[in-house]
């Protein structure tokens, strides 16, 4: 990133020349073209901007409404969490993990404990692991709901991301019953859950699946089918499967480019190789296949898919036992040497933790594979050749939760 | 020249639509609450702003050394091996990540981010970022029973009288091992289990005297009557002096 | 397919000198010599029966020196490792591919461009680790401000106390009650 | 001096003993107070209209029901710092807000609230209203260009294109109704509309020979619906909030106002809601006429306070569905506006003008079975 004190930063130079045809370049609607040369003009799209989900900040090259070269730049979020978690225990690092992708906390918490799990071959006791199911799919309906709502809001239409929050609002106050907290849950442990699910816990969450899905058809009326909305999204940012793979793009942004890769079916971690469910993937329905649309109606799909996963959860779990696994002592805690990698379906993608130990009660290397990081790494390929309002609305589509991509 | 005319009839379709939806809305209730007024009922076991007993607390450093952020500053002196007279104990929410881990490391008990009373408070406002280091101490120094008791011991002393041996304590302390099992399962370190949970008797090392716990208890009342907070959750440890009363989390159920 | 097989693959392909097997207790990794990364990764990339299509990480790590308890012998000798995680999406599978560098010389090719994807990657192992990618498009810091010093994932990284004018001191600036 | 004083003494005394001058000073005034008010209502039934569909309680502290919300919201407003930014074009920064403010300010004089009541009836009423209303958009060009901002300069440039664009088919979409009323005066149109089937008859209530326009003929409906749609455009109201289109441009041509001089920027859009509704209501939809097809005539102060009644709650409830769609749809994209305006609006606009005046040319409303 550039300079974050001066207040007059200047803009990057370009690393690379103006592409002189890029007046031409694919991706620009067909209606409209250029007669006349004018000055480029660069601007500064963030940190401070309505739509950038966060602190990121995207220089931008354009010509009229026309983007001609995009440059993010991150990092101002950027808390070493990798250096942070070689200093504390592995106990202690779990409430950090939640502050990555703080959308999707118990996803982070998930991947975390798997790999430290891994790493000190711990045996999750299986009530532990429907809990988990349960919780980390709530989790992703929320934080799909969240995307979803949001790229409402990028595009212009506000009450859907009202609508959205209404429903975040009950899993939220759901999670908040089992764990105490909204957001930054630390409810995954090494080796279980932090407590047990509260009585009533489960049938209040059959009652909230029910009416969720009525509400999500109503929110297709108001959004996902809306004429301007799809005006806006497809045929827009365009990703090829193979574009989305060469750039490491995972989890909706991947399927939506039609590519049925999800790992919870690739490589199951918990319980996952119990649950019927499918993997939606974009068709290009309402324009070309890896558009905006497509990502977003795969996250609209994919919320429903979660409900369902939730529902087999909930029949499956069984009546008591225990929640944690033995010999995980709080302070005593210590992982045998060793080194593993784990990824984890998040929202957002393949979220990795790969963790080197020696021993001892703290990790010697911690790395964290945050999905939005490399989801964004996309964005000055896609970007140029689009117009101003599709800028806003492609990095809406991909979804991104700055926290991680600084972490 | 389909398209044109698909694409007028679907405009206008799509919007009506979406506006059949925003009117259906229009009726439901609204789901926001005036927030001050207002608010939303807290579970139990929230995460909120930390309560400490200071009556049962051991001053054992586990809160302090499992908190990630190092947040917690605790400082007491032990006055006679048993009795603390402190100094310090805050918690800087600054730093704190409110993850709980604190609570669950306690052997005792004692600290709790959930108000028993249930007077919710979670609320980090302010403009001025020094407040939110807060001591929750309840009083500096010995609590009044238990300087009456250091006071006891040095008159005895000068007195010539030996402080009786520490051995019928722990005999009487064994019914309630059974009750001292901590109610969340997570969080059970073994030396927790090795002594009296009931707040009143204080527990100081394994020195307990048997003949001074119903007293204490009946003193403890006026002592922490003091801020109004933690008042009913110093009531209820009085009150479960008993050593065959339930353990204290379970009190708050209601 | 897991680790052995892939090598036992690549060996058949003529791809396999110089590489090993590392086999840890949990995630075994292929060990491939520097100079031979690009032919091999190109290999790994191409090859319809391996296919791996998606990279999806690039760790740097800084090993320190590490001697045994007893004899005081220096079982490890300080030196970076960079490890890069592909999954074939055809396969089903994830291999870690791993290059020993030495400490004096912390450089080695990038694969920007065979999967873009890296070009992040590798860009924050150079601003956090301090490793080197030859051949990289745009190698540049990209989660610290261009003007800092240091590489904060090197074990030997020593807290800066002040950056512009920023106190970092580690205490707390503000007062207790 | 001396001689000056007496002077002043009489022309103030010709002033105020003139009618036309007191007329006209109340008139200003008159309206002055009523675009303020009628802003801070148009304010509140946003903020409420916006929470009842997003299922918020909306403003709810001050006054009842939050009503006096847009006043505190005002006042506050005129206690914040007037901030200019230092390498703005100054002058033109500061009366840019008073600029944009005057166009839909000055509509207001033309717009007959009830037969009686209107600050000046004037034969190309219609006329009058649309041109004034597009004086706003030089001031938005002021502002956007004079704030050196570039997000600004995108917001202006956004409205100069979209006003520009959207007069045209709006403009077209009134030629229907005036083709048929073969009038541009205001109360003629609305005359037109609430005229006797039989011209001799008389009486409180009667059957009305043509009715509402927007009910006249299919293709009155269909100019309604076009000027409807490009008044929200030229009102910069959803799907057409281009130029200040939060999520891309910040704010807009707005972005660097504050205090007052944004707050006039407020006023100016909730003067241009209910402007193009007023113009909605008495040109498609009768006026201050309560029903469709039976005509009142009441006379004296009663009637016509009646009748300003009925044509104020019309316009709410237009500026409501405004308010409506505002809460409902999704931003087009700034080629979409324009595709939507020239490739949509216009042709259908001009079809139905071509239609009408045939079937006016014929001197039927519409051909039963075709349409």
């Amino acid at each position: 990133m550039a300079d974050s004190v001066t207040a007059a930063a200047p803009l990057p130079t370009p690393s690379r020349p103006a592409d002189p045809t890029a007046g031409a370049a694919p991706g620009r609607p067909p209606d409209t073209f250029v007669d006349v040369r004018t000055q480029e003009l660069q601007i500064n799209m963030g940190p401070q901007h309505p739509s950038t989900h966060g602190v990121l900040r995207v220089a931008l090259w354009v010509d009229g409404e026309i983007v001609t070269r995009a440059d993010p730049d991150i990092g101002y979020l950027h808390r070493c969490a990798e250096k942070i978690g070689e200093n504390v225990s592995y106990i202690m690092y779990v409430p950090y993990t939640d502050r990555y992708d703080y959308l999707a906390a118990m996803n982070n918490n998930l991947g975390y404990c798997l790999a430290v799990e891994k790493v000190a071959e711990l045996e999750v006791p299986e009530r532990a692991q429907y809990i988990r199911t349960i919780a980390v799919e709530l989790n992703r309906i929320a934080s799909h709901l969240m995307a979803v709502g949001t790229y409402g809001l990028d595009v212009g239409a506000f009450t859907p991301f009202f609508y959205a929050f209404r429903e975040r609002e009950e899993i939220l106050r759901l999670l908040e019953w089992i764990c105490g907290a909204r957001l930054t849950y630390n409810f995954i442990r090494i080796g279980g859950v932090m407590r047990d699910a509260p009585e009533g816990w489960v049938a209040d969450i059959l009652k909230f699946l029910d009416d969720f899905e009525r509400k999500l058809d109503e929110f297709d009326d108001l959004l996902t089918h809306n004429h301007i909305f799809v005006q806006r999204t497809a045929d827009v940012g365009v990703i090829p499967i193979e574009k989305a793979l060469a750039y490491g793009l995972t989890g909706p942004n991947l399927r939506g480019s039609g590519l049925r890769y999800d790992l919870r079916r690739e490589a199951p971690y918990l319980l996952y190789d119990r649950f019927e469910f499918d993997v939606p993937v974009g068709t290009g329905m309402k324009g070309t296949l890896g558009d905006c649309w497509d990502r977003y109606w795969v996250r609209m799909l994919e919320m429903r898919e979660s409900a369902r996963i939730c529902r087999q959860a909930i029949a499956q779990l069984p009546e008591g036992g225990e929640i944690m696994a033995k010999n995980v002592r709080h302070l005593a805690f210590k992982s045998k040497p060793g080194e593993g990698y784990v990824g984890i379906e998040n929202p957002r993608g393949e979220f990795g933790y790969y963790l080197i130990s020696e021993g001892g009660s703290s990790s010697y290397r911690s790395r964290i594979r945050a999905p939005s990081f490399c989801n964004l790494s996309i964005l000055d390929a896609i970007l140029p050749g689009t117009m101003l309002g599709d800028a806003v609305a492609i990095i809406g589509s991909i979804d991104i939760v700055l926290g991680e991509v600084d972490r | 020249m389909l398209t044109y005319f698909k694409n007028i009839v679907d405009s206008l379709r799509t919007t009506v639509k979406g506006m059949q939806v925003t009117f259906k809305n229009l009726r439901r209730p609204e789901t926001t609450v005036s927030y001050p007024e207002e608010l939303l009922p807290m579970p139990k076991g929230y995460r909120g702003f930390h309560t400490l007993d200071q009556e049962t607390c051991i001053y054992c450093f586990q809160c302090a050394r499992i908190c990630p952020v190092e947040c917690i500053e605790m400082k007491a002196d032990r006055v006679e091996k048993k009795f603390l007279a402190w100094e310090q104990f805050s918690v800087d929410y600054n730093k704190c990540l409110f993850c709980n881990l604190c609570i669950e490391v306690c052997p005792k008990d004692c600290i709790h981010m959930d108000r028993r009373d249930g007077s919710a408070k979670f609320a980090l406002i302010t403009d001025d970022r020094s407040t939110l280091n807060v001591d929750l101490l309840l009083y500096a120094g010995l609590s009044e029973t238990d300087q009456k008791a250091v006071a006891k011991i040095a008159a005895d002393r000068a007195a010539g009288i030996e402080t009786p041996p520490a051995k019928p304590a722990a005999g009487a302390a064994k019914p309630a091992e059974g009750a001292a099992k901590p109610a969340e399962g997570a969080a059970k370190p073994a030396e927790g289990a090795a002594k009296p949970e009931a707040g009143a008797a204080k527990a100081a090392e394994g020195a307990e005297k048997p003949a001074e716990a119903p007293s204490k208890a009946a003193e403890a009342k006026p002592a922490a009557a003091k801020p109004a907070a933690v008042k009913p959750a110093a009531a209820a440890d009085a009150k479960s002096a008993d050593p065959e009363a339930p353990p204290a989390p379970e009190t708050h159920e209601a | 397919m897991t680790a052995a097989e892939i090598l036992a693959t690549l060996e058949k392909d003529g791809q396999g000198e110089g590489l090993a097997l590392f086999a840890g207790p949990q995630d075994p990794a292929l060990v491939v010599p520097r100079e031979r990364l690009r032919a091999v990764m190109t290999h790994l990339r191409d090859a319809r029966h391996l296919a791996f299509d998606l990279l999806v990480l690039v760790t740097g790590t800084h090993m320190t020196e590490k001697k045994d308890a007893k004899s005081q012998a220096i079982v490890r000798e300080q030196h970076f490792e960079v490890i890069w995680h592909l999954r074939s999406v055809r396969h089903r599978c994830v291999l870690a591919v791993k290059t020993k560098l030495p400490f004096s010389d912390p450089e080695v090719d990038s694969v920007a461009d065979l999967w873009p994807a890296a070009n992040w990657h590798e860009r924050e192992t150079f601003d956090l680790v301090g490793i080197t990618f030859r051949g990289h498009p745009d190698l540049r810091r990209i989660l610290l401000p261009d003007d800092w010093v240091g590489h904060p994932l090197r074990k030997d990284y020593v807290y800066p106390r002040e950056y512009r004018g920023i106190n970092l001191e580690v205490d707390a600036p503000w007062p207790t009650p | 001096m001396d001689t000056l004083v007496p002077h002043l003494q009489s022309a103030w005394q010709w002033a105020t003993g003139s009618a036309f001058a007191f007329s006209l000073v109340l008139s200003i005034l008159l309206v002055v107070a009523f675009v303020s008010v009628w802003a801070m209502f148009a304010v509140w039934l946003e903020r409420k209209a916006s929470a009842d569909f997003q299922v918020r309680l909306g403003p709810v502290y001050v006054g009842p029901f939050g009503l006096l919300q847009s006043l505190a919201d005002g006042l506050k407003l005129a206690f914040k710092e007037d901030l200019v930014p230092r390498e703005s074009d100054r002058f033109l920064f500061l009366i840019a807000p008073a600029i944009a403010f005057c166009g839909a300010f000055a509509a207001f004089a033309a717009l007959p609230f009830s037969p009686a009541f209107a600050a000046v009836d004037l034969d190309l009423g219609l006329f009058f209203v649309v041109a004034i209303t597009a004086v706003g958009v030089i001031g938005v060009l002021m502002a956007g260009w004079s704030s050196n901002n570039k997000w600004s300069l995108y917001g202006a440039m956004r409205e100069a294109a979209q006003l520009v664009s959207y007069e045209v088919p709006s403009a077209l979409a009134l030629m229907v109704p005036v083709l048929v009323t073969g009038s541009l005066n205001l109360k003629e149109i609305v005359g037109f509309q609430c005229a006797p089937i039989d011209a001799g008859s008389s009486g409180a209530i009667y059957l009305s020979a043509n009715g509402w326009l927007a009910l006249y003929s299919p293709w009155t409906f269909v100019a309604f619906l076009v000027y409807y749609v490009a008044s929200l455009a030229e009102c910069k109201r959803a799907p057409f909030d281009l130029p200040e289109a939060e999520s891309e441009l910040v704010s807009g041509f707005h972005t660097e106002y504050s205090g007052l001089r944004f707050s006039f920027f407020f006023l100016e859009e909730y003067a241009m809601m209910f402007v193009v509704s007023a113009v909605a209501v008495l040109v498609f939809l009768g006026g201050w006429q309560p029903l469709p097809f039976v005509s009142l005539d009441l006379g004296g102060a009663a009637g016509n306070a009646f009748f300003a009644v009925v044509f104020l709650a019309k316009c709410i409830l237009l500026v409501w569905v405004q308010m409506w769609l505002r809460w409902t749809l999704p931003r087009l994209r700034v080629d979409q506006v324009m595709v939507m305006g020239y490739k949509y609006l216009i042709p259908v606009t001009l079809g139905a003008l071509l239609l009408m005046a045939l079937y006016a040319h014929w001197g039927v409303r519409y051909i039963p079975g075709i349409v």
